[in-house]
């Protein structure tokens, strides 16, 4: 008997060994307990582990095919709130099919979400293991770190082309980012918030991040952002503390950031370090 | 001289038959192929009562059948609100989604995606009972803002009201997309407009709207024959012409309110089918707005169909299927006309 | 049976009409004669109530303003002088919908005596071959019949024809006025026309009402009305001489 | 000067003229008589190019669809049966588009002669006063006065009016046909239109054809037209009986 | 009786004044505060041919000054447009976007996003160039369906096709979105039209545009007088009415087309500005386009800059601030009018 993230009680008689799961952040967790094998199906955006692109694809969201889902005969479907609607979740039900739905906004979050599914996988201990695990690498990350402060930063998640858009506080970006000693200049915002060039001109942050992706045309995120025109005087631009994250990395709920943050270190500190050296 | 001035009842025959043909069609085909006698075992056992069991039941029973259900009188509905908006506003750009409400059901719906609006105990789930709500709520927006600026109702105002009102709406979803984040992508494709998921429910909430608001409309045919003379003749031979506005912006906006609830919002549908059928049947309301119906009915059957099996297991958004076959058969049959009509 | 009571018609600011007071029995025919401008349309419309006026206007004493749009239908049928430029309707619908304010309220339910007044309106205007016929494809004449039709099917005690001869050639022009003509004094109706054919006013009606920039010039007879002054001052010409001038032609065959 | 040369017109399957042949010279008013649906309207829209048409319609010995649009309005003007209901513009920036194939193309440059005709032809139709008003707030005498203004301003040699009195008061229909009739004579232009009042085309025509379901029944002289078996035919009535019936109201005054 | 039939030449002072007032207001205020003296300061060296430097030139020259720049011409080529549309088929629905070339050049820009396409010299240009590739493409698709299906190129014609043709690439643009994955987000943000990001270039090509469609929509402000008196009428006074319409079109096309690549889909203004401005300065055509060109600029100034800074340093899109402000707004002025009129 779980309780999920939106309060539903779900009841199940035995650990699921048939489970589709719709969100990547999910599926990372199931392979990082061991139990990437009782995956019969995954969201399409699912694209780690390697193993799991062999998994069958099933659409999520509104689009979720409930006939595909039903054939695939699971016993447990994991999806957030985002990859399902209220509908598809009551079909389910009636098809015997129960559903469990995370909503991991913060770390803390994920630790909630790998204890709900290793519970309902039946790798309870796996799970409390990795909880610590994760826990241990930002602690890791968080000493090394100490006192020191790299000031402040900017989140980019889309590019000036289409309208910029940053990451403010209450997003996994902006919780690394505070582990790193690294302040928000758009702490006050929400996740998700279209900001003025202005803004970013004015604020002068230390440090700029793009989770923008390169699909291997024109010049690559770092370069593009290097080159605005009347960004020149930017703190961040002048010394070329530009960052281009993995976005899969950074802002999936999952335990894979651990390996953002040792990412965004090593960019900040360990390279600052050659720097010096050099 | 005939004394009906319907359809024939050949007419009425053929196309019902029609509707059940292609219902029988969308339920026996879908992107889990299920063996056709297995289709017919499970539908008898469900009407004789029994309850069949096992996988092809499961994804017939709860999930195929009601879907197929609720898409037809969507399409219904959106056909016969589209013939009844162009009838009455004289304007062959008007659908139902000119009047405003049904952006203003979508932004009920959109809200309560992104409050994440659960209620349990309602047999109709967060985004259905919104989304009705804001329909109803838009719709006393526009009619009484259109009646403070004129006292008339005129049709000029009803559109530029309908329309900056839908602006208005649609901003504030832009708007609440835009704050959204995580949640972006599921509102976004809700507004694509899809008919996955629906339930018994939908079904019945849906077919009880399309018989009370569709006998409105059936019943305002002479009506909006009339305004087709423009409304002071229609005034003239007896037409209370702001209590037949009313009565049929009110229709309208219910078969909207309530199709776009269901299934997001599906544009072109509306707009499409009824010109087609005044094409094919003619522009007198009394064969246009039946016609409507089963044409609907039929068309969006068959792209829902489409929909479902064309890249399956991928869906793709009904929405998109419908604009695509819909142009390309309109354009054909809008040339097929013009070239029979000989002008 | 239908009194005006000091009817005044505003336009924004402009009086369209002025005052008009005037007492109508079965059996007549009102003749509106005026200038273009001087107002008749104005007061058709006003009997139709299809603009705002100031004043009374009483049908069988009550104030028209009492009867619902399906009531007042049923005794007052119209016939405006502007038409749509493309109504899509056939010739047969047009006409079934005269009957609207009597049918049922299910479907098209046309009762046998529906039918029977549309085929009557129909065989009267001339129209039996057009009636599949979409309206936007006849000719002017033939549309302005059709309306006709409309009205005449409508079945009412008074009728209101703004200029019903507007197209009409001259065989219509005279069997349609005869007809109305005659059922006036059978029926013992009211009908109210604008007519600008003085000669056709002169055969057809019995009262006429002289407007002036909207002003009530005359009420009364219509002969007396033809050979008063004021016919004169109301279309500012020297009408009995115009006329037999115009005339002389036929004189001499 | 403008000929027509076995002129066919259908709508469809059904013809509405057929095989009219005529040849007009300057200083011509040709009345186009016949009943409703006749075809009169056709063969005006014909001559406008409004409609498609088998056989020859020479303007000066050219084919019309030789000529632009703008240097064929330059030669005709027409004012047609049916118009919009609610044009938006006013009295004078209708008049003004008279104008439209004489001017400049860049923005409103009106010179000082265009000006001078659209002043003439509001004068003319007796509009001063109305040329700021909007059209839909004209009554129905008024503006049809207004597009007869527009095509007057056109100032052209050949002018195609189709009904033209319709709705005018009689003081207006006199005077613009006598100044249309001036014009002609001091002009030599070439006048074609429709009239159903057969006293009107006998006071100002010159030449008459005579139509029945499209076919030319008759071709010469307005006398002899209006005096000939022809048009009792065409009208389905004995003509001159019915006109000496219609007027003689007035040979007793 | 005046010779001229435009707006008076005060009335044009005025409006220009009241453009570079409000140009000049948008520079000096944003996101972030610049005091007055430097804004005035950095303005007049860059007059001078000076280049002046610090965080508040970069802001000025680099970042605000383009994007003002931008905003005013698309502003008034989408009420231009919207008001010649609306003239030309006599429907108080239609605007730029009735004729498809919106949605095609909305598709275009789609496809270059989620192809990543990339013209090395010039930068960002994939977008814009594609938009207005496509935008082209969309006309000679729309035109040549509708010369096809009608010879005569009838306005019912024109606006069916153009109807269907934006589902149409509509439904395109909701099916490369629904198959993006990762860009999604960048697609619907550029849907959501944005002027960030606007550089010297866009602003050029946009002033080459409006100079060049403007002035071909200017000249041809007698003939959308003359449509409205109805097309035969039209014909009948000389007016070439097929050339017109192409040029009228092609030209609206034009305007639409680079808009919408600079700047996204920007709605309302093009439906709303036309009627605000036939109410405050009549329906003659003459009147009507110029003051559409001020009306147009103006408003969309002072819209982005309520987009820019209401909620500053968060930017809000722009499309929702205008259809917010623009309906209020339009209600006002539509209701004042009509008491007014005293009708
Ligand atoms: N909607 C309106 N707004 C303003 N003025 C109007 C309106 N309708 C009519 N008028 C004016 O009111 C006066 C009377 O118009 P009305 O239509 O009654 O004239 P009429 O006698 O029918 O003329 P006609 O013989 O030309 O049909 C006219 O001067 C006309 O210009
Ligand atoms: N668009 C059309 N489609 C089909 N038939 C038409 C069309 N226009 C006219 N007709 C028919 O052609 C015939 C001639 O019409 P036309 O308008 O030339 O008549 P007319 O002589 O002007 O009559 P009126 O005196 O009534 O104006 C009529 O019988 C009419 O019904
Ligand atoms: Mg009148
Ligand atoms: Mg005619």
């Amino acid at each position: 008997k779980l309780t999920d993230f939106e309060g539903r009680e779900v009841t199940l008689s035995k650990p699921a060994e048939r489970i589709i799961a719709l969100m990547p952040g999910d599926c990372e967790i199931l392979y990082a307990l061991g139990a990437g094998d009782k995956l019969i199906g995954r969201g399409e955006y699912c694209n780690y582990p390697e193993e799991v692109l062999s998994v069958e694809a099933v659409k999520s969201g509104a689009e979720m095919n409930l006939e595909q889902v039903i054939e695939l005969k699971p016993d447990l479907i994991i999806a957030t709130k985002m990859a399902h609607t209220k509908e598809s979740i009551e079909a389910l039900d009636k098809a015997g099919i129960p559903s469990l739905v995370t909503d991991a906004q913060n770390i803390e979050g994920v630790y909630k979400a790998i204890d709900l599914i290793g519970a309902a996988c039946g790798k309870n201990e796996e799970a409390a293991k990795l909880i610590d695990d994760m826990k241990a690498g930002f602690e890791e990350v968080v000493k090394k770190v100490g006192e020191k402060s790299f000031g402040t930063v900017y989140f980019e998640v889309s590019p000036l082309q289409y309208g910029l858009w940053a990451s403010g506080g209450g997003s996994f970006m902006d919780e690394i980012g505070n582990m790193l000693g690294l302040e928000n200049v758009f702490a006050s915002e929400g996740a998700w918030a279209q900001v003025s060039e202005e803004q970013v001109i004015a604020k002068n942050p230390d440090v700029i991040v793009t989770t923008t992706m390169y699909f291997g045309e024109g010049p690559t995120p770092i370069e593009e952002i290097l080159s605005r025109k009347g960004w020149e005087n930017i703190k961040a631009i002048e010394n070329g503390d530009v960052y281009n994250a993995d976005n899969d990395t950074i802002t999936r709920p999952g335990p894979r950031l651990v390996d953002a943050i040792n990412d965004f270190y090593n960019f900040l500190y360990e390279e600052e370090a050659a720097d010096k050296a050099a | 001289m005939d004394i009906k001035e319907g359809l024939s009842l050949k007419k009425h025959i053929i196309l019902i038959f029609v509707v059940l043909i292609s219902l029988f069609i969308c339920i026996s085909l879908g992107s889990v192929p299920i063996p056709f006698k297995d289709t017919v075992g499970i539908l008898c056992d469900l009407l004789l009562g029994k309850k069949p069991s096992g996988m092809y039941a499961d994804i017939l029973i709860h999930v195929r059948l009601p879907r197929v259900l609720s898409v037809m009188p969507v399409g219904a509905a959106l056909s016969l609100a589209g013939a009844a908006m162009q009838g009455i506003i004289r304007n062959p750009l008007a659908d139902g989604s000119t009047l405003g409400t049904s952006s203003g059901a979508a932004l009920g719906a959109v809200i309560a995606l992104s409050l994440g609006v659960w209620l349990p105990s309602f047999p109709f789930a967060g985004t259905v009972v919104f989304a009705i709500i804001f329909s109803f709520i838009s719709l006393i927006i526009v009619m009484s803002l259109a009646y403070t600026v004129d006292k008339l109702l005129s049709n000029n105002t009803i559109i530029l009201m309908g329309v900056i009102f839908s602006m208005f709406t649609s901003s504030f979803i832009s708007l609440i997309m835009a704050f959204s984040g995580e949640r972006l992508r599921s509102i976004t494709f809700w507004t694509m407009g899809s008919l996955a998921g629906s339930n018994y429910n939908n079904v019945l909430l849906l077919l009880i709207t399309l018989i009370i608001a569709g006998s409105a409309l059936m019943l305002s045919a002479r009506e909006l024959n009339a305004f087709s003379l423009g409304e002071d003749e229609a005034m003239h031979i007896g037409v209370d012409v702001k209590k037949t506005k009313v009565i049929i912006l009110v229709s309208v906006s219910f078969l909207i309110g309530v199709s776009v609830s269901v299934g997001g919002s599906i544009g072109f549908v509306g707009l499409i089918v009824p010109h087609a059928c005044r094409l094919l049947f003619g522009g007198n309301h009394f064969k246009l707005l039946p016609s409507c119906v089963y044409v609907g009915a039929i068309f969006l059957l068959f792209m829902d169909l489409i929909a479902r099996t064309l890249v399956s297991p991928v869906e793709l958004p009904i929405g998109v299927v419908t604009s695509f076959i819909g142009a390309i058969s309109f354009v054909i049959i809008y040339y097929r006309r013009r070239k029979h009509a000989g002008t | 049976m239908l009194e005006l009571k000091n009817i005044n018609i505003q336009y924004g600011s402009k009086y369209a009409v002025k005052d008009v007071s005037i007492k109508l029995y079965s059996g007549d025919w009102l003749v509106l004669l005026g200038a273009n401008g001087a107002g008749k349309s104005s007061i058709i419309k006003a009997l139709a109530r299809a603009v705002k006026y100031s004043g009374e206007i009483l049908l069988e004493g009550k104030n028209i303003s009492c009867f619902s749009s399906r009531q007042y239908a049923q005794r007052v049928g119209v016939l405006s002088q502007l038409h749509e430029k493309d109504p899509s309707l056939s010739v047969s619908e047009v006409v079934r919908l005269g009957r609207y304010s009597h049918g049922k309220r299910l479907f098209s339910g046309l009762n046998k005596i529906d039918i029977q007044k549309v085929q009557q309106a129909i065989a009267v205007t001339g129209l039996i071959e057009y009636s599949e016929r979409p309206m936007h494809t006849l000719s002017g004449g033939e549309r302005q019949r059709a309306y006709l039709a409309q009205v005449f099917a409508q079945d009412t005690d008074i009728l209101l024809l703004d200029e019903p001869v507007n197209s009409l050639d001259m065989k219509y022009t005279l069997s349609l006025l005869k007809a109305i003509d005659v059922w006036r004094k059978e029926r013992r109706g009211i009908v109210i026309s604008a007519l600008h054919d003085l000669s056709l006013a002169a055969c057809f009606g019995s009262r006429a009402l002289i407007l002036l920039n909207g002003e009530q010039l005359f009420e009364g007879n219509i002969k007396d009305a033809l050979y008063s002054p004021h016919i004169d001052m109301a279309y500012d010409l020297p009408v009995v001489k115009t006329m037999q001038d115009v005339y002389s032609f036929w004189e001499k065959a």
